[in-house]
């Protein structure tokens, strides 16, 4: 499992909607600002290669010092960002796919405004335990 | 196959939430009806898109989003596909569906036998009614494809029923 | 049946023996006792206007089932005459003949009542009425044009259901 | 005689047109959505509701009617199961079940375990006091009313809120004969 992990969902609008820090690391608040700082730095390089391909899962496609930045990019245009010390693609790959199914699922929820946070207890779960599955 | 429920369900509920706009909340301001009933298309398309395009790849340009919605799309929704599509290669699609499910059961007395002003009057009123019934799949359209990306205004043509004509103009 | 917005009706039209125009007129009334519709095929005479006319045909088949009802010999349970029932409540009569005409009625308990007047020499006309009766929800009641209550006026039924009656023998 | 109102509506169901119906429950999701926008309270969406699925019911009673072959709906009782049995599954494709009978038959429960209209659906707080299935309430009082029963239709549980089923009480108030529209002076 990776000892570093945070996963973050930002919406098509740039708006981070889900923040999480999914590593076995013992959770330290500056540490998780520079996580999201750097995957918020990322978003630009995302941009330009989504259309270069149409591909859902970009792979690493940056990096800072150790950590790797995979993405996962929806046709809703909803980008899945995560920063992990870990080097198992094919795990990241069914993780993001899964998480994916539980978005969708939030999607549909008719009372739930698309773009808005996603404040779900059940989501949250869910995701944290789809995290100590894969990564 | 997933789910499915009697057709009359979503007829009866379409019917229904048109009459509640258009007669009870904005009886004369049949604008304001519109731009709700649209809306309410608008988040069924918008919610709709993101599900059908689950296990595909994403769309590299807007032609192949609009055959999406032609193909995938339109059979999820109706069980065919849609019959015709259009494009000036400038942005503009025109989809026709040749029997369009939602306006099969519409229908007015054209006959004379009913005195003629009433009749033209009344005639009047049902077109006015039926261009209601279009705004909702407009907005199905305009929510999925903006969802996939692609601004646009969709409007609907039913110049020979029960064929219906959707046509997207793509805001550049 | 492309009329049928894609869905056959049931039950399915009974096989007519013959065909030809053996129908006179036809009417539909709601539970209100408002004449939702009127059709007419073939009636030389008119001796009253539309409203008196609707007025008496209702008014014939209102006396005409509580008295059915009251002169029940097997029910326990009847109205005093004139007294008013539940639609479908005792017994119902669905038709009766005179020497120049027949007339076939059905009622639902919802209260729709359909009137078929033919020539006297049509054949039990029950299972027709069941079918027109179909016909109505699929392109009456289904009708989003249609308002509940008020006078029929939509293409595709009458379409359909002229087409109809010219089987029934 | 009438022939007896089938026992199921499995047949019925298998041979009407169907739709998906995840098409069905978001767009009544968007429809209770832009209520609780253009109403803001929840207390009139639910009236909304109830008002939108009385009209239905009142369209619906006729197709139920036609397809089910039921030709007689006087007894409260016998309709009561007909609607949960025949009606629900006809149209939803769910069944439901008749309970809670008081003691002079005038009252009971239909109670839904599987409920189409709810897929997906989890309720923010936000609005609480909502009752998301309301439009079923009304379609079962407007389709009642059709048939000569006047009926009062409440909630008694629902998944939404954290009950284990959908359960609404259908009390009747009284039956309606038909009444001689015409005065004779007309």
């Amino acid at each position: 499992m990776a000892t570093t992990a945070c996963f973050i969902i930002v919406s098509r609008n740039d708006i981070p909607i889900y923040e999480a820090e999914v590593g076995s690391a013992a959770k330290r608040e500056d540490a998780a600002q520079l996580h999201q700082f750097i995957l918020h730095a990322a978003l630009d390089i995302v941009q330009d290669l989504a259309w270069t391909t149409s591909a859902m899962f970009l792979k690493a496609i940056d990096r800072f010092n150790d950590l790797v930045v995979s993405v996962y990019v929806t046709a809703g245009h909803t980008r899945f960002m995560l920063l992990h010390d870990s080097r198992n693609d094919d795990g990241i790959k069914s993780f993001f796919q899964e998480v994916h199914e539980l978005y969708v699922k939030i999607l549909l929820n008719p009372l739930y405004l698309p773009g808005s946070r996603i404040t779900s207890s059940h989501f949250d779960t869910k995701v944290r335990a789809l995290a100590r599955k894969y990564l | 196959m997933g789910r499915e429920v009697s057709e009359s369900c979503i007829d009866s509920l379409l019917t229904e939430m048109v009459s509640t706009y258009c007669n009870r909340f904005y009886a004369n301001k049949p604008e304001l009806a519109a731009r709700r009933i649209e809306a309410i298309g608008y988040q069924v398309g918008h919610q709709l898109s993101e599900r059908y395009t689950m296990d595909r790849p994403r769309f590299s340009d807007h032609l192949e989003a609009i055959k999406f919605i032609c193909k995938d799309f339109w059979s999820e929704l109706f069980k065919k596909q849609i019959d015709n599509l259009k494009t000036n290669h400038r942005g503009t699609f025109v989809l026709q569906d040749n029997r369009f499910r939602w306006l099969t059961r519409m229908s007015i007395d054209q006959s004379p036998e009913n005195g003629a002003s009433e009749d033209t009057s009344i005639m009047a009123d049902n077109k006015a009614v039926q261009s209601m019934h279009l705004y909702f799949p407009c907005g199905i359209i305009r929510g999925a494809l903006s969802n996939l990306g692609i601004p646009c205004a969709v409007s609907a043509d039913i110049s020979n029923l029960p064929a219906c004509s959707f046509v997207v103009r793509i805001k550049a | 049946m492309q009329f049928f917005g894609g869905s056959e009706i049931s039950p399915s039209p009974p096989v007519p023996t013959a065909t030809g125009n053996n129908a006179h007129m036809m009417y539909v009334f709601n539970r209100n006792g408002v004449c939702l519709l009127y059709r007419e095929w073939n009636r030389p005479l008119h001796t009253l206007n539309p409203q008196q006319d609707h007025k008496l045909m209702f008014g014939l088949l209102f006396s005409l089932k509580s008295l059915t009802a009251k002169m029940d010999p097997t029910s326990a349970d009847k109205g005093n005459l004139g007294v008013p029932q539940l639609p479908g409540q005792g017994c119902s009569f669905h038709s009766f003949r005179t020497n120049t005409y027949k007339l076939s009625f059905m009622e639902t308990p919802s209260g729709i009542k359909i009137i078929l007047v033919t020539h006297p020499r049509t054949g039990d006309l029950r299972e027709p009425l069941k079918y027109i009766y179909n016909l109505y929800v699929e392109y009456v009641a289904k009708n989003p044009l249609y308002t509940p209550g008020t006078s029929i006026r939509c293409e595709l039924f009458n379409t359909a259901l002229d087409q109809y009656v010219r089987s029934i023998a | 005689m009438a022939p007896a109102a089938p026992r199921s509506g499995d047949a019925i169901f298998a041979s009407v047109e169907r739709v998906n119906a995840e098409l069905f429950t978001l767009t009544y999701g968007a429809i209770v959505r832009q209520l609780l926008t253009d109403l803001e309270e929840v207390e009139e969406v639910n009236k909304q509701l109830d008002q939108m699925g009385y009209n239905i019911g009142i369209r619906l009673i006729d197709e139920f009617l036609a397809k089910s072959n039921v030709s007689r709906c006087v007894d409260f009782k016998e309709t009561a199961e007909v609607i949960a049995k025949v009606g629900f599954k006809m149209f939803l494709g769910v069944t439901a079940s008749v309970t809670n009978w008081d003691a002079d038959g005038t009252c009971c429960s239909i109670v839904l375990e599987d409920n189409p209209l709810v897929d997906f659906v989890e309720l923010p707080d936000t609005c609480q006091g909502l009752y998301y299935c309301n439009i079923l309430s009304g379609v079962i009082r407007g389709a009642l009313e059709m048939v000569s029963m006047k009926t009062e239709v409440t909630w008694i549980r629902d998944v939404l809120r954290g009950d284990d089923a959908y359960e609404l009480q259908v009390k009747l108030l009284k039956q309606v004969p038909e009444e001689y529209p015409y005065k004779d002076d007309e």
